[in-house]
């Protein structure tokens, strides 16, 4: 909406707003009865669970009375309902603490976007031109039908799921549907995904999870470009640590060192910034373990298998001599020397790696040798070192399918698409992966999508039929945390407010599909609810518990700490340990640095006003995209703070505003995800660019991760004419001292 | 005795992860103004964290500093107001009250922190995101300038309750919307009048210090500064 | 002679031309953009301005000041060459004293502009009401409601007695329904030596009076920034430094008016260069002082060396805002010294080049001590910038438009030049011995 | 009890003509005036404290607000005078929370479902509640946005602040109308009498 656009609304509109109710224009609409007992005024706190990403904190939310308008069958009236007010930490929860980020409690905003969808539609334009039409459950249920008893009937491989990672009985259910069904396992797709580091960890130490740290009790903490205060793993879970870690004991401080090339939220905080080379980061660990072992602080032996892995290990990894990696990583060999005798004298010592140097082609190695020098100093699964949450035995699956880029390419591929019905959940691949994957022209050959999205987005946007999902507040939620607490923890809630719009949850839909499916799915539940409610059955608990784990969000109860489990893995030759880039440095000098942004992650909360408008900690930019790039090298090509530069690599061309940032080497460019949608309601629509849109297609070979920090890029200063959203900062000056004489 | 509410800033806790910043949105019915106000200056943060670097590539750091209203003491903005709508309350808070506010925006120039924001058009909430509102925090109009409460609504519940229960109330009862989201629990809230209450005890931490403490408004923020490691035998391996 | 005179001085009151009412049509509808800006501004918030955090004061405070200053033309003047005696003054002190009152006027309305919702400006007055709630008296806001309001009541005292004589003349001479008016205002007026001495003491009492008044209503306003902890502003030298700016603005203000009454109203006879030449020598003083002034405040802050103070010193001096800065020195000192200093160059035509470039310098140096400030104030992550939008130009250029209007008008009401005691100037046997007080000579020939 | 107009709305009187004026000349003011306007089309799709239009403006300004005009003529003094009922009753929540909140038509319906007396005001009753519609009751007190008042019934109720104190005697009353004015004198004097906090951010906030 543009400014005088909101003057004039602003000051016309609104005598809704005198609350004092008389003459008041909602009372023309009707006033349906309301369906619930309400005591006006007064709030109520109901558990939640926090699905904006995968971290599953515990919420409490604040519910009080509301006049919502509403449509009951058929006809719009006024509705007095319990509507959420503010979502909170639970405090009794294992991993937010009664916590929440930005993130979380700006998730109120999903439930009452102006542009949520809020009833079926049917695509009436061609694919993509966003034209949809209204229609009633009913009818999209039928047509969903037929399509599905269609395929059903000819051949039940062609039915395809793409979804958003989802854990706990979601999960459960869309790989019971398919297997049923008969149809290939779904395909996960996620920006940021972590397979490298499960990958890693399941050689390591024998479990393919994401890793929690135990910084309350640790000593010496050693980051590779892992931003876990942030955005990555387990951030609430781990800032409460951090807050520990820094000022929960008296007298005793830990170190906390971060070796990133581009200061993220997370290095800004740490006592020592090291700033190595992308994709260096496992040679500067080895190095580190190379300088332990030759001192003797450790015995090689002493990393177990995780230390087997890695080739030389045993012969103290001669080729990792700080000197000989000191121009590879762009650090002194002293402070390589240094920095490992400390970590090796102070512990518990952890090392974590997390986010770019896992999207390297070399990510793989990155991650085991980081995992050994963990070993090496003896810290896995002991307190102060690196745990994994162990798992209450409940029902949960990881949904592993086919990645999306293979599916794209033998959809391309063949003539006749393998996928003749996708079902789309949530996931966002035509704004999220590579052009190199084709993922927009693929699935413009797959003849039937049908969408649960709850807002048009760009994969949305191809989809013939959209059954909108309730909300993570209008549904039952569960979640079993892959990490970000030592005890094993089943995140359970029921809905905390009635369905705002005609929605309906996406289990619950796929389940009734089940149902009247001919022939029917043999699925035993009736619906989510039931299925929810079987699944916690099997926990070790008394009798009666299902009210008490409602009321308090969950069962949670203390485990055994996971020990490294040797024996599952099997040798297998090192991976690569050079990082491919795409592009070569005579043309393309810089490391183009994408990193999942503060307020919207990995772009899918870009349609939230408060984060569009709530500035970025390390840039203060507002409802903007921008390049960070050095002073130093903006001098070089004369760009200025906010000049548009165009950002080029081999596979496109980026016009953004110029971020003058000291925190980031001089020979790398990065960029925050998250903006540049062409399509993601009226807060997100065209603003900004979008870096993954520039990225090249390669991959960790042995997992099929896309290498995300893998493409070089060549920048250059635009003419001021050059159109680019323009920067928008909150922030004047960048020193806190200002200047006095000169 | 009255209470004296203050809150502590731990800079060594603070990891800028900006939870405060959108809990107060949340909780105190904080319109957003768009980009086009936004880049004219008219974005609304009480609680902003603010950042300051320090040094040049490599050897550079960079300091988050949350800041909100210090409900000074001696406030530079209370003696200003020609109209008392900016005033000191018996429980030493800076009171911005709405309704005696005429404009004059002479309380924001003379506030040093800039933590005074004013509303320079009517606050609009595309519907239905006006269902997440705040009943108990009133919505300001056009003309009024508005800044943080220590979320006053929340002080007075909390006391409501504690008098309903025939009781005073505890250290903890009493939690703004920021010091509730804290993450790491940088921010402390509490009593300045309780020298047991925690707010008190971290406001006499030798880390401890007040912003612009030179110009005398006697903030009730204090701000324990970032520590550097030092090496010691508490921090070897034990 | 005298019958000369007074024609020539009531010409334009009994006289309209043409040219007369389009001049009041133009400069009506240019009042009426600026009363529509502001209504644009209540009507759709004062967004619509380029106010903004944390500039939150800008044109509309700059003008309150400007205003205010150059209402220290005319009272404070014709005050002081009253009190001195100074017999040259006569043609000049009426249209002086009328700038006084009404650049009063406009400035007091700026209060009321700048306001966010000005509908609720009876907050700043005393009244008693249910709520027993009062103004707050140690707002400088409130200080400058009364002073204002005070200065302005006895500077239209000031500006009305002296007056009586010359609308009796009018009444003598007038027929019809200007008989009656001219009748009440001259308040029967007959010119007995009795009411002569009246007037004459009571013009010496308002003009001992109202000294302290000028010198404090500036220096109040100049409270309403230096009473703040803002760099640049916390300063003790801006009540000293801004009255000594605003009677140089007034100064050049009432210069460029005469001139512009003298081709208006063809008193070439009676403005005559001398006029000018004198005003001018007052106007090199003021500007002198007004440098020495800007050099102190400006050496103090660069030698104090504080961080804060110098963060908005820089940007004034180099950074952002120095062209305005040296657009202002230019104007204030650089031009009219050598204008006014050497003998040479003095003429009427170069007093009004050196004055219009007061005027301007001295609007710029408002601005510029409110501006750089709010933008730049302690802490720099709240730092911001200031560029104005149209309400604010079209009220400001309305300001000005209303300030000819009124001077149109009242020159239509009364002779601008105060024909009585220019006669008591002219008089031969005027040659009087000075302990003679003049309007007791006056009170015979009359 | 009320403020004395003179006292009071002089000064507005005065700077409202300006304001008006002003409106006016902007072009297009006469929209503003009545609040006809294309831009009302906007105002249902967004919340905002704004004015409807400068006559709603002047309206709240003074003050002004109109009498409540109820669905149904809801006789009070037959509910607790002849049934003896007690207001909380119906007004539930008023001794737990800030809002005294009017009962919807369920709570009718627990004694209405069999028809006690035949009137013309209990059909009106039926045919709500066969339609499955809520009464829309009309607000009989309450503040203007723009006084910014935070009133909380439960303690006034535990302070034994009787209802009539406030809403006059309701028993008398057949369709409540507004009785006692809510100026802030009416509240500041009651609370300097019984020693209750006077800080303006008791109730401004």
């Amino acid at each position: 909406m543009d400014r005088r656009d909101f003057i004039k609304t602003t000051a016309a509109a609104g005598a809704t707003a005198t609350l004092a109710g008389c003459g008041n224009p909602e009372n023309q609409l009707i006033r349906f009865i309301p369906e619930e007992p309400l005591f006006p005024g007064i709030a109520t706190w109901k558990p939640g669970i926090c699905s904006l990403c995968s971290a599953g904190c515990g919420l409490l939310v604040r519910v009080m009375d509301g006049e919502a308008e509403v449509i009951r069958n058929g006809q719009a009236g006024i509705l007095k309902m319990g509507l959420a007010k503010k979502l909170e930490g639970n405090p009794d929860h294992p991993i937010s603490h009664g916590k929440l980020c930005a993130r979380g409690q700006a998730g109120i905003q999903v439930t009452y976007h102006p542009d949520r969808i809020r009833q079926p539609l049917r695509r009436t334009g061609p694919r993509g031109s966003g034209q949809f039409q209204e229609i009633s459950w009913d009818e999209a249920m039928s047509e969903a039908l037929s399509r599905l008893n269609g395929i059903a009937s000819a051949d039940r491989k062609t039915l395809g799921v793409l979804t958003r990672p989802l854990s706990g009985q979601r999960g459960v259910l869309v790989s019971e549907f398919l297997e049923k069904f008969g149809a290939p396992p779904a395909t996960v797709f996620e920006i940021f995904g972590d397979e490298v580091l499960r990958e890693a960890n399941r050689r390591s130490f024998g479990y393919a999870q994401l890793p929690t740290f135990d910084l309350a009790r640790s000593r010496y903490v050693l980051s590779f470009g892992a931003d876990f205060l942030g955005t990555w793993n387990s951030p609430v879970a781990h800032s409460v640590a951090y807050g520990e870690m820094r000022q929960g004991r008296p007298g005793l401080r830990a170190k906390f060192v971060q070796a990133e090339p581009r200061m993220s939220q997370t290095g800004a905080n740490a006592d020592e910034w090291v700033p190595v080379k992308p994709g260096t980061e496992g040679v500067l660990a080895l190095s580190l373990a190379h300088v332990i072992l030759k001192a003797k602080l450790r015995t090689s032996s002493a990393a177990g298998r995780a230390g087997e892995l890695i080739d030389g290990w045993t012969t103290g990894l001669q080729s990792y001599a700080p000197e000989a990696v000191a121009t590879r990583t762009g650090l002194a060999s002293a402070r390589i020397e240094r920095l490992a005798l400390e970590f090796a004298e102070h512990g518990p010592a952890l090392a974590i790696i997390g986010g770019a140097p896992l999207a390297h082609t070399n990510g793989l190695f990155q991650a085991l040798a980081v995992n050994a020098l963990n070993a090496l100093v003896g810290n896995v699964g002991k307190a102060g070192g690196l745990l994994f949450t162990p798992r209450p035995d409940i029902a949960a699956a990881r949904l592993a399918g086919r990645n999306l880029r293979d599916l794209a390419a033998e959809i391309l591929s063949s003539s006749r698409a393998p996928v003749q019905v996708l079902l789309l959940n949530d996931a966002n691949p035509v704004f999220g992966s590579p052009p190199a994957w084709r993922v927009a022209e693929a699935l413009g050959k797959i003849p039937y999508i049908i969408s649960f999205g709850s807002f048009l987005d760009e994969t949305s946007a191809l989809a013939d039929l959209i059954l909108p999902d309730h909300s993570f507040l209008e549904s039952w939620v569960d979640d079993v945390p892959e990490s970000g607490t030592s005890m094993s923890v089943a995140s359970i809630a029921p809905p905390v407010m009635r369905p705002l719009h005609q929605t309906r949850s996406m289990p619950d839909v796929l389940i009734e599909i089940g149902q009247q499916l001919q022939p029917p799915l043999s699925l035993p539940w009736k619906n989510y609810e039931e299925m929810v409610k079987a699944a916690v059955d099997v926990l070790p608990e008394e009798p009666g518990s299902w009210e008490r784990i409602q009321v308090q969000g969950g069962w949670w109860g203390g485990a055994p700490m996971p020990q490294p489990n040797w024996v599952q893995t099997a040798r297998r030759e090192t991976p690569a340990t050079e990082a491919q880039f795409d592009g070569r440095s005579e043309d393309y000098p810089f490391h183009f640095f994408p990193y999942a942004s503060q307020a919207f992650l990995d772009g899918s909360l870009a349609h939230l006003p408060w984060l569009q408008e709530l500035p970025d900690a390390v840039a203060t930019a507002m409802w903007s995209s921008w390049a960070e790039i050095n002073p130093r090298t903006a001098q070089n090509l004369g760009i200025v703070q906010g000049d548009t530069i165009e950002i080029k690599s081999l596979h496109g061309t980026l016009q953004v505003p110029a971020l003058l940032s000291p925190g980031i080497a001089p020979d790398v460019v990065a960029m925050p995800v998250g903006q540049g949608h062409q399509n993601y309601t009226r807060y997100a629509s065209g603003r900004g660019a979008n870096p993954l849109s520039i990225l090249s297609g390669v991959t960790e070979p042995e997992t099929g991760a896309l290498a995300w920090a893998a493409t070089r890029v060549r920048i250059g200063k635009l003419e001021k004419s050059a159109q680019a959203s323009p920067l928008i900062l909150f922030s004047g000056g960048m020193q806190e001292h200002e200047e006095t004489h000169r | 005795m009255p209470h004296r509410w203050g809150m502590s800033v731990d800079l060594d806790r603070c990891t800028g992860c900006e939870a405060c910043v959108v809990a107060c949105h949340a909780e105190n019915n904080i319109p957003t103004v768009g980009p086009d106000e936004a880049a004219r200056g008219r974005a609304k943060h009480w609680m902003r964290v603010e950042r300051y670097w320090e040094g040049e590539f490599p050897d550079v750091r960079l300091k988050f500093r949350p800041v909100l209203c210090q409900q000074c003491e001696s406030a530079p903005c209370e003696p200003v107001c020609p109209t008392y709508a900016s005033s000191h309350t018996s429980e030493g808070l800076n009171a911005q009250i709405y309704n005696r506010c005429i404009g004059t925006r002479y309380c924001a120039n003379a506030c040093p922190y800039n933590v005074r924001f004013f509303n320079f058009y009517n606050p609009v909430w595309e519907k239905p995101l006006d269902l997440q509102l705040n009943p108990d925090v009133s919505i300001r109009e056009q003309g009024v300038m508005e800044k943080c409460t220590f979320c006053i609504q929340r002080i007075n519940a909390g006391k409501i309750d504690a008098h309903a229960n025939g009781r005073e109330v505890q250290d903890g009862d009493i939690r703004p919307a920021c010091v509730q989201s804290c993450t790491a629990n940088a921010l402390v809230f509490g009593d300045l009048n309780d020298p047991e209450s925690a707010v008190s005890r971290l406001s006499r931490s030798p880390r401890g210090s007040k912003l612009l403490e030179e110009l005398g408004t006697q903030p009730k923020v204090t701000y324990l500064e970032r520590e550097t490691w030092q090496e010691s035998e508490g921090t070897r391996r034990g | 002679m005298a019958d000369r005179v007074a024609s020539d001085l009531l010409r334009p009151v009994f006289q309209t031309t043409g040219r007369f009412y389009v001049l009041i049509a133009v400069l009506s509808g240019i009042v009426l953009c600026g009363l529509g800006a502001w209504g644009y501004q209540i009507y759709y918030g004062f967004g619509v301005t380029g106010y903004n955090w944390p500039v939150y004061w800008a044109f509309h405070e700059t003008n309150f000041v400007f205003w205010i200053g150059i209402s220290h033309a005319g009272t404070l003047i014709s005050a002081i060459l009253r009190l001195v005696n100074a017999t040259w003054r006569r043609p000049v002190t009426r249209c002086a004293e009328v700038i006084t009152a009404f650049a009063l006027m406009i400035g007091a309305m700026f209060p009321l502009i700048h306001l966010g919702r000005p509908w609720l400006a009876f907050f700043l007055i005393p009244y008693p009401s249910e709520r027993g709630i009062w103004p707050n008296y140690r707002s400088p806001l409130v200080w400058d409601f009364f002073a204002i309001n005070t200065y302005l009541l006895s500077s239209v005292l000031f500006l009305a007695l002296p007056m009586i004589p010359d609308f009796a003349l009018i009444r003598d001479r007038a027929t019809g329904w200007r008989r009656k008016i001219y009748k009440a205002l001259s308040l029967g007026w007959q010119g007995t030596p009795r009411q002569w001495h009246r007037l004459e003491s009571a013009m010496h009492i308002m003009a001992l009076v109202i000294l302290p008044i000028a010198v404090s209503v500036h220096t109040i306003v100049s409270f309403d920034f230096s009473m703040a902890v803002v760099p640049m502003w916390h300063s003790t030298i801006f009540g000293p430094y801004f009255v000594a700016g605003a009677i140089f603005s007034g100064i050049a203000a009432l210069i460029v008016v005469m001139a512009l009454l003298r081709k208006a109203l063809h008193l070439e006879s009676y403005l005559l260069p001398l006029h000018f030449q004198n005003l001018g020598k007052l106007l090199l003083l003021m500007s002198l002082l007004w440098g020495y002034f800007v050099f102190s405040e400006r050496l103090t802050t660069w030698y104090g060396n504080s961080p804060h103070e110098m963060s908005v010193f820089w940007s004034t001096q180099t950074g952002a805002y120095s062209p305005l800065f040296w657009t202002m020195v230019l104007c204030n000192f650089v031009i009219p010294f050598p204008l006014l200093a050497i003998r040479r160059l003095r003429s009427i035509t170069t007093a009004v080049v050196a004055s219009c470039c007061v005027v301007t310098g001295m609007w710029l140096e408002r601005f510029l001590i409110i501006v750089p400030s709010l933008a730049r104030k302690s802490t720099s992550y709240s730092w911001g910038s200031y560029t104005p939008e149209w309400p604010e130009i079209v009220i400001m250029i309305a300001s000005f438009a209303t300030m000819a209007l009124l001077y149109a008008l009242v020159s239509k009401l009364v002779p601008i030049i105060s024909i009585w005691e220019l006669k008591t100037g002219e008089h031969p046997r005027l040659k009087a011995p000075a302990s003679v007080p003049e309007a007791e000579a006056a009170g015979e020939i009359l | 009890m009320r403020r004395s107009f003179v006292g009071t709305h002089k000064w507005k009187l005065g700077l409202l003509a300006a304001a008006a004026l002003s409106v006016i000349l902007w072009s297009g003011g006469w929209d503003a005036l009545t609040g006809q306007s294309s831009k009302a089309d906007r105002s249902k799709d967004i919340f905002s404290p704004a004015h409807s239009s400068v006559a709603q403006a002047v309206s709240h300004f003074f003050g002004y607000q109109p009498e409540a005009k109820q669905p149904i003529a809801f006789p009070h003094n037959l509910h607790i005078g002849e049934v003896e009922l007690d207001c909380v009753d119906c007004h539930i929540s008023v001794e737990r929370g800030p809002v005294a909140s009017i009962p919807d038509i369920r709570t009718c319906w627990n004694c209405h479902a069999t028809p006690l007396t035949n009137s013309s005001e209990i059909d009106k009753l039926k045919t709500y509640y066969d339609k499955g519609q809520d009464i829309p009751w009309q607000r009989v007190y309450g503040w203007l946005e723009e006084s910014h008042v935070r009133f909380n019934h439960a303690p006034h109720i535990r302070e034994g602040v009787d209802c009539s104190t406030c809403h006059g005697d309701v028993r008398q009353m057949t369709v409540a109308t507004r009785a006692v004015d809510h100026t802030m004198e009416f509240c500041v004097t009651c609370h300097r009498e019984k020693k209750a906090p006077d800080d303006c951010l008791t109730c401004h906030y």
